[in-house]
């Protein structure tokens, strides 16, 4: 469903991306890891054309790089990016309404669903979503996400400064998106969670995918381990 | 060849345009027809414009400018406070540039002080100033005995500080049995709606308000007074200034009065014509009647003096006469100030020759002679020896 | 006497209360740490102590001093300081330039306006010394606002210490880093405690444990417990709001 | 006396309609975009001489309709191809722009129709009164205005508060990115609201223009006085600006019908002062007119978040 | 990590402190070659001395704007009120030479920017505290509100003020030192050259100082301001005093050149020229709006001799600089200086040169469109005619000409973007 193929990105001269290859299928849960600062998150972004990409993005065939980000994300590709960036002067409930991407045509999840998920939320659904906590904000803006129907979702650092109960609870809400058909690119750090939910797992070093495969396969392979993930 | 210039320092972009344009484009078309005359003393004059955006600063850059383009002679009419750097900046010019004098011919600005207190050796003024026109204005008021009570409305600034002063002076002393129902001052330039001032006027009861207010703020005020029904006429410096007429349209029509040099119906035909010419040529009204006379009488002194220095040409100037269609104006030696009759007009409709282009102008109501304009002067002259 | 003594402090927010009725003492020297689920009220706490928000009822008092009420430049002129969650340095002027900012209060050259601040020696050798010690000194002509992530924590604890603060508040230190950074930035943070003392909030518990000698868990607004980590890591209600079962 | 009462507060409210009409572009612009539009004034004018060149062809009320719409589209315009550009450095920038903007602007309209103001008027059978008092006329014209602006009102309200896509652009104030994420099509949003915004201007230029009359110096004059009202009114808040356009008004007006001086109030103390000396002739009329600005520096003063405003700015 | 940053710590290593005075020698070099340059030419020292002028107050100003990130629309009453300040001094001295006796009869009219400095500062001291509490756009509104009411005042009270004619002195008075006789504009020249590097010296220096160093955190980040001991109220208040001051030695300067002040100059009109010159020149480098006094104060009095559509100009420019340059004339020589310096120039002159060419074929085919319209509605305008162009409003091929160089250099402007890409 989502085809990368040769892409690369820089920022201003330094060239970040350096050819990223790989490839979704329907209903997956990949997990992209690899250590700081080699560029996942700007995998993401330049997707979602947040930072220019060079090179070919196919979503259901049909390429997107170079496309304004409303119009990829019309077409089912979901985004949750790192800084969490939630609507500081709305309400929660209104940042959760601003998910929808058309009003006329209601989607799988509600409002309500999320606001009984986490009480947190519904505690402050009517207060400005500027002074929620910061795990708060993280619950926010995967529901707000969500709230649009993405057929894809890419969630940058999902358990990025969450409590340890929370980054299960979190788990579970993707395990649960995950069950109702939603494919998910998975940005992680933390290995641990990262291995039990996904499917497969990509790694990167120096701008491009240097492992593909299972979890499982991630496990065994020591040295890939050694060389990308650890220090 | 040789040519005498005259440069205009005055806005002639921006905002204030419409002031500064109109003056231009009349000097170029009476210097058009001075030159097919013989010019001055025999040399073509030249006007030169010099764009200042009413700015004082800006103006003295402008004075160098022209000074180093061997200009001897300025011109010069909206606002006092450009008029009174150029004043002070020629005096000082001169003072220390012996041999090379520049004249400042003031065609516009009032403050009475520039021919009293302040008067200048270098500084010839061809307007009446802001008190003679009040003479003339309260004299016309004077003889008129239906009017009982008057109210004052002017811009809150030393020129309508002036204006309402010496209004109350003149009155008081020509018609004793004038009541003042009012002495408004508002800000300059700053007033969008003049409905309760209006209001007020109306409830004052008053019969006749005089208002020194140029530009929006006399437009404002009379469409304000047109819209809520008073009655009462206007009598003003400027109410025929450019963009009124346009703007009032028949809500002036009967209310507006200005006192001027100038009026819309010329009996004069050499002068009718040449007015339907102007406007023809350059799409503005023959409003500064005395720019015609200032180089007439510009030509004139060259002429007497035989030559095109300021210097002689300030000496002829001095005390000279002219005949014009308005009959003999005097420059007078003791200060600089023209002495000249004004008349009172009123804004009508279906004019023979309409202003801006519509069918109304300003119909002359009477004519009010130099004897009853003229004013002492406080003016001790320092003449360079 | 301890460094902070903390007395009934609450704060609401409208009708929501969310700090209700804390009371801790920390320490001379005491490395202290808080931890908490999100939203428990911890960085509304800091806020409290470092007088971005007066507290609506209570009292703190900063090594016997009363503070509570105080405006943040007070606070901080005191002795207490505080860094981020969120970096929030000066993105235009230079890391050392950012450093030495912090310094000319201390170096009395506040608002000085008639020497360069090159010739105010104290601050100048005070930012070189901070620097080195957040092992910025390469980075230290680079604007701020272009550091990558980790260095600009690093320089957020500089400038929270540069000032000469000897209680110093953390706001999360290392969320956000790998693994490597957050070694470095432990390593750091030890460095600061000498001589101070260090309040932290964390949601790495391997952070915590290492560095902390008491713990206290902010729930709700309310502390459900404070003691060494042996004692945090044990106690059930710990577990049971915030650790989960399967404690670090 | 109650003359003086009934036809100040007409007056007051009037003008401040009015004064309404111009802020509303603007307030929904700034609370929208962040962007303190300072050309808002010169759409105001291009409205008017719009309405005066199309009003010749078509008459006054096409020209009602016709003029706004151009407006808007010359400000969409304008948001298209310049201020996007400009947006990514800040807000300063985006002022600076709007500031040049203006300049241009008011250039132009005297470079097409000349220096001195032109003769648009509103109909002739609008100028009959609606009703006489006192001896004194209310137009029907101005029955309009007041209208008019109250229809604005109700409808900008609604817009802002009620619809998605008020929220959508609140959003998108602080993290544009992210609203174009969620799959909505932000600068066709921005490019929406600065054209309607600036065709607000423009229908309060139709409708000031025969009140106020439509020369050159219109913008310049009635900038500053429409920030004054978005300030007092509070950044960005619709009922804000609409309390403080009246409340400007009605101080004005009833200000300008007391003869109240300095001089007075001294020498009702026992003091004696000149009337006519500079300090004693000042009066609460002579100062009405600078009210706006005497409550603009108050306000920010004293309650810097202006009447009704949420932030400070 | 990235090449930027590597760069930077490269230069980051050690720099000779001799180096720092080089602008320094050049500047006033220039001060002392200019008259020869324009010897017998007193319009252009009567520029020189207005750029002098609008140079120390648009430094003045960025030090508000630039460096402390509060955007004033009220600047010029600093700049007004030394200069009345100034003048009126100006007139004690007159008062006092002429009877000989007296302090004022001892001072020199050299030094009156001190009088407008004081002036400016007293007046900033005493207005400027509950103007400082937020920056941003409560500032800017209170700035006007308070330019809006001074220059009101200014009408209002003529003893003071001198009502519209304003007031206005004599510099040929008192004391003369350095034997300058302040006469002609060319012996005024010296007296603004001293001004102005002095005044640009010290305001130079005054961002090396502790205090000019916090100007800029409390633009970046007044929130943290606090929690490194400061209020940043009390800094904004004390740059808003020595931007005031400044303003108000600018003023000085003005009384002794013009020798009148008008109620005017504490109007919004001087204020916007501030920002004008600020920005036109950069706010971001030291000397940016050095770069845009002079450029402003050429085109104000200079364009119009050639175009009635003079202040069209000006605004396109302006509008311009804020579009394709946003860091201002001084920001783009400064990128020059530092590719310069860089080594990089070579590589990306081509870049710039075409980008400069774009802007300018943009620009041209502008005027020429503004130059018809404006023969369309009003006849004949000299400017036309300056640059050869004689075109029939009516004819199309005029209006061809303007809309081909629009698209042209648009065409341009497109590729260099693209080509700057493709670089980086
Ligand atoms: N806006 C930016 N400008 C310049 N360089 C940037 C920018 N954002 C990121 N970088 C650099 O790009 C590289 C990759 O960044 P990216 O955010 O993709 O890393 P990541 O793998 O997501 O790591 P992290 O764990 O920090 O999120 C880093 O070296 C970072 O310093
Ligand atoms: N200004 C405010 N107004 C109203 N509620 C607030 C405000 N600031 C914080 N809160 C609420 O107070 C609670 C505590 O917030 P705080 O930021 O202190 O949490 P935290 O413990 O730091 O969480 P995290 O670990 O996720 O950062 C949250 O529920 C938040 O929504
Ligand atoms: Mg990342
Ligand atoms: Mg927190």
């Amino acid at each position: 469903m989502l085809e990368v193929n040769d892409l690369h990105a820089y920022y201003g001269k330094s060239h970040i991306l350096n050819g990223v290859n790989f490839a979704m299928q329907e209903g997956e849960v990949v997990a992209l890891l690899g250590r700081n600062g080699v560029g996942r998150s700007t995998t993401v972004k330049s997707i979602m054309g947040e930072v220019p990409p060079q090179g070919s993005i196919r979503f259901r065939g049909e390429e997107i790089a170079g496309m304004p980000n409303h119009r990829i994300a019309r077409r089912g590709l979901g985004y949750v990016p790192e800084d969490r960036d939630i609507f500081p002067t709305l309400t929660v409930r209104q940042n959760l309404e601003l998910g929808i991407k058309n009003t006329r045509k209601p989607g799988k999840w509600k409002v309500e669903q999320f606001l009984d998920m986490f009480p947190n939320l519904a505690r402050r659904a009517d207060s400005p979503a500027g002074v929620l906590s910061g795990g708060e904000k993280q619950m926010l803006t995967i529901s707000r996400t969500l709230m649009g129907d993405p057929e894809l979702i890419m969630i940058d650092e999902p358990t990025e400064g969450l409590a340890p109960l929370i980054v299960k609870q979190i788990g579970e809400l993707i395990s649960e998106i995950a069950k109702a058909g939603v494919s998910i690119l998975l940005v992680e750090q933390k290995l641990s969670i990262a291995m039990d939910i996904s499917h497969r797992v990509l790694v990167m070093g120096h701008g491009q995918i240097v492992f593909e495969g299972t979890p499982e396969e991630l496990r065994e392979d020591e040295a890939t381990r050694k060389e990308w993930l650890e220090v | 060849a040789e040519t005498v210039k005259l440069a205009l320092i005055d806005p002639l972009t921006g905002p204030m345009a419409g002031a500064g344009q109109p003056a231009f484009e009349h000097l170029k078309f009476e210097a058009k027809r001075i030159n097919a005359n013989g010019g001055i003393n025999g040399k073509d004059l030249e006007i030169v414009g010099l764009d200042n955006k009413v700015n004082p600063q800006e103006s003295l850059v402008q004075l160098q400018k022209a000074i180093d383009d061997g200009v001897q002679f300025v011109t010069q009419g909206n606002g006092s406070s450009v008029a009174s750097a150029l004043i002070g900046a020629v005096e000082k010019h001169n003072q220390r540039n012996p041999g090379k004098e520049v004249l400042y011919l003031n065609y516009a600005a009032v403050d009475p002080s520039f021919t009293n207190e302040r008067c200048s050796y270098w500084h010839f003024r061809f307007d009446a100033n802001a008190d003679m026109k009040m003479n003339a204005l309260t004299t016309y008021i004077a003889n008129n005995e239906d009017i009982k009570k008057v109210y004052l409305i002017n811009q809150d600034y030393s020129f309508g500080h002036a204006v309402s002063k010496a209004a109350r002076e003149m009155l008081k002393e020509k018609r004793p049995d004038i009541e003042i129902v009012g002495n408004d001052f508002h800000p300059l330039a700053k007033v969008k709606d003049f409905t309760p001032y209006v209001s007020k006027i109306q409830s004052s009861g008053a019969d006749a308000v005089i208002s020194g207010n140029w530009g929006q703020d006399i437009t404002l005020l009379v469409k304000a007074a047109a819209e809520f029904g008073l009655d009462a006429p206007f009598y003003t410096y400027y109410g025929a200034s450019s963009g009124v007429v346009t703007q009032l349209g028949d809500k002036g029509v009967d209310r507006i009065y200005q006192i001027n040099e100038y009026y819309g119906d010329f009996e004069d035909p050499e002068m009718a014509k040449r007015q339907v010419e102007m406007y023809k040529e350059t799409g503005w009204d023959f409003y500064y009647l005395r720019l015609s006379t200032m180089l007439d009488m510009f030509k004139k002194a060259a002429d007497k003096a035989g030559s095109t220095d300021s210097v002689e040409i300030a000496k002829a100037m001095e005390g000279m006469t002219l005949e014009t269609t308005n009959g003999e104006v005097m420059m007078r030696a003791e200060d600089h100030q023209i002495q000249l009759p004004m008349f009172m007009s009123v804004m009508q409709d279906d004019m023979e020759y309409g202003a801006e282009g519509t069918d109304y102008n300003f119909h002359k109501v009477a004519r009010i002679e130099r004897e009853d304009v003229t004013l002492p002067t406080t003016c001790r002259m320092r003449r360079p020896k | 006497m301890s460094a902070l003594s903390i007395k009934g402090l609450t704060k609401n927010f409208g009708p929501a209360e969310v700090i209700c009725g804390v009371d801790l003492d920390v320490a001379e020297n005491e490395v202290h740490a808080v931890i908490g689920p999100n939203g428990a009220g911890k960085s509304t706490f800091f806020n409290l102590l470092s007088g971005a928000f007066p507290p609506s009822s209570g009292e703190i008092y900063l090594k016997g001093e009363r503070i509570d009420g105080l405006s943040p430049e007070k606070i901080q002129q005191r002795g207490l300081s505080r860094s981020f969650q969120v970096s929030n340095v000066f993105g235009n002027l230079s890391v050392f330039e950012n450093i030495r900012c912090a310094c000319f209060k201390q170096s009395g050259a506040g608002y000085v306006f008639w020497r360069p601040a090159g010739k105010v020696r104290a601050a100048n050798q005070r930012a070189d010394e901070v620097l080195e010690m957040i092992g910025l000194q390469a980075l230290r002509d680079v604007p701020a606002g272009a550091l990558p992530y980790a260095s600009q924590r690093a320089l957020e604890i500089g400038m929270t210490i540069a000032g000469g603060a000897d209680v110093v508040l953390l706001d999360e230190p290392t969320a956000g880093m790998s693994n490597t950074e957050t070694t470095q930035a432990i390593n750091l943070i030890r460095q600061v405690a000498q001589g101070r003392t260090l309040m932290i909030v964390e949601h790495d518990m391997g952070v915590v444990f290492e560095l902390a000698d008491r713990i206290s868990v902010l729930v709700y607004g309310k502390i459900i417990a404070t003691g060494t980590p042996e004692e945090i890591r044990n106690d059930p209600r710990v577990k049971e709001a915030y650790l989960g079962e399967e404690a670090a | 006396m109650l003359e003086i009462v009934i036809f100040s507060t007409l007056n007051g409210i009037l003008y401040g309609l009015l004064l309404f009409m111009l802020s509303s572009g603007l307030t929904l612009i700034f609370s929208m975009m962040g962007v303190l539009n300072f050309a808002h004034a010169s759409f105001y004018m291009l409205g008017a001489y719009f309405a005066y060149t199309l009003g010749m062809h078509t008459g006054f009320w096409p020209a009602l309709i016709l003029a706004p719409l151009l407006v808007g589209a010359l400000g969409a315009l304008v948001e298209r191809f310049g201020l996007r550009r400009v947006h990514a450095n800040g807000h300063v920038a985006e002022l600076l722009f709007t500031f040049g903007l203006a300049y241009v602007i008011d250039e132009l309209v005297q470079m097409m129709w000349g220096t001195v103001a032109v003769a648009y008027r509103e109909p002739a059978y609008m100028r009959e009164p609606l009703f006489t008092l006192f001896g004194t006329d209310y137009s029907i014209f101005r029955g309009v205005v007041i209208l008019i602006s109250i229809l604005m009102f109700v409808a900008l309200w609604y817009l802002l508060k009620k619809t998605r896509v008020g929220l959508m652009i609140r959003a998108a104030l602080t993290h544009g990115e992210m609203v174009g994420h969620l799959g909505h099509n932000v600068p066709r949003l921005f490019m929406g609201v600065f054209g309607f915004g600036c065709a607000l201007a423009g229908l309060a230029g139709v409708i000031g223009g025969p009140i106020m009359s439509t020369e050159p110096g219109m913008a310049a004059t009635l900038g500053p006085i429409v920030f004054v009202v978005v300030v007092v009114g509070g950044m960005g808040s619709l009922q804000g600006a609409f309390y403080a356009s009246l409340l400007i008004g009605l101080i004005q007006t009833f200000f300008v019908a007391v003869n109240a001086s300095v001089a007075d109030v001294f020498n009702a103390m026992g003091a004696n002062l000149d009337p006519y000396g500079e300090l004693g002739r000042i009066s609460l009329a002579t100062l009405a007119p600078m009210t706006p600005f005497i409550l603009l520096v108050l306000i920010l003063i004293f309650r810097p978040r202006g009447l009704m405003g949420e932030l400070e700015p | 990590m990235s090449q930027d940053l590597s760069a930077a710590m490269q230069r980051s290593k050690s720099r000779p402190s001799l180096r720092g005075l080089v602008p320094w020698v050049v500047f006033a070099a220039v001060l002392l070659l200019l008259p020869f340059v324009f010897q017998g030419n007193s319009t252009a020292f009567t520029l020189l001395n207005v750029i002098g002028i609008n140079i120390v107050f648009a430094l003045s100003y960025n030090m508000l704007l630039g460096q402390g990130g509060m955007l004033s629309f009220g600047h010029a009453v600093f700049f007004g009120l030394g200069s009345y300040a100034a003048m009126h001094a100006m007139i004690a001295i007159d008062d006092a030479s002429y009877a000989g006796e007296g302090f004022w009869a001892h001072v020199p009219v050299v030094g009156m920017p001190v009088i407008g400095m004081i002036a400016g500062g007293l007046v900033a001291l005493v207005l400027g505290w509950p103007f400082c509490r937020r920056a941003g756009t409560a500032f800017a509104m209170i700035t006007l509100g308070l330019g809006e009411m001074v220059a009101a005042a200014g009408q209002m009270f003529p003893s003071l003020f001198g009502g519209e004619a304003g007031i206005y002195g004599n510099r040929m008075v008192g004391p003369q030192w350095f034997g300058l006789e302040l006469a002609q504009s060319a012996d005024v020249y010296w007296f603004m050259a001293f001004w102005t590097f002095v005044a640009v010296f010290a305001m130079w220096a005054f961002t090396r100082t502790p205090l000019g160093r916090m100007s800029n955190a409390v633009r970046d980040n007044p929130d943290r301001l606090q929690f490194i001991g400061y209020q940043p109220r009390n800094i904004r208040f004390m740059i808003f005093i020595a931007s005031g001051s400044f303003g108000g030695l600018a003023g000085g300067m003005a009384a002794v050149n013009y020798e009148i002040i008008t109620p005017e100059a504490l109007g919004l009109i001087p204020s916007g020229l501030a920002l004008l010159m600020a920005a036109v020149g950069g706010l971001g480098v030291f000397y940016g709006p050095i770069v845009g006094a002079i450029v402003v104060t050429l085109m104000n009095s200079m364009l119009s001799d050639y175009t009635d559509a003079s202040i069209l100009y000006v605004g396109l420019v302006f509008l311009s600089i804020v579009m394709f340059a946003p860091r201002g004339l001084g920001g783009g020589i400064e990128q020059v200086r530092v590719a310069w310096r860089d080594g990089d120039l070579g590589r990306r002159l081509p870049g710039w040169l075409s980008g400069t060419l774009a802007v300018g074929l943009i620009i041209v085919g502008m005027v020429v469109l503004v130059e018809m319209m404006f023969q369309a509605t009003h006849g004949d305008d000299e400017f036309a005619q300056v640059l050869g162009m004689e075109f029939d409003a009516a004819a199309l091929w005029g209006w061809l000409t303007a809309a081909v160089l629009v698209a042209l250099g648009v065409v341009i402007k497109r590729a260099t973007n693209k080509l700057r890409e493709d670089q980086a």
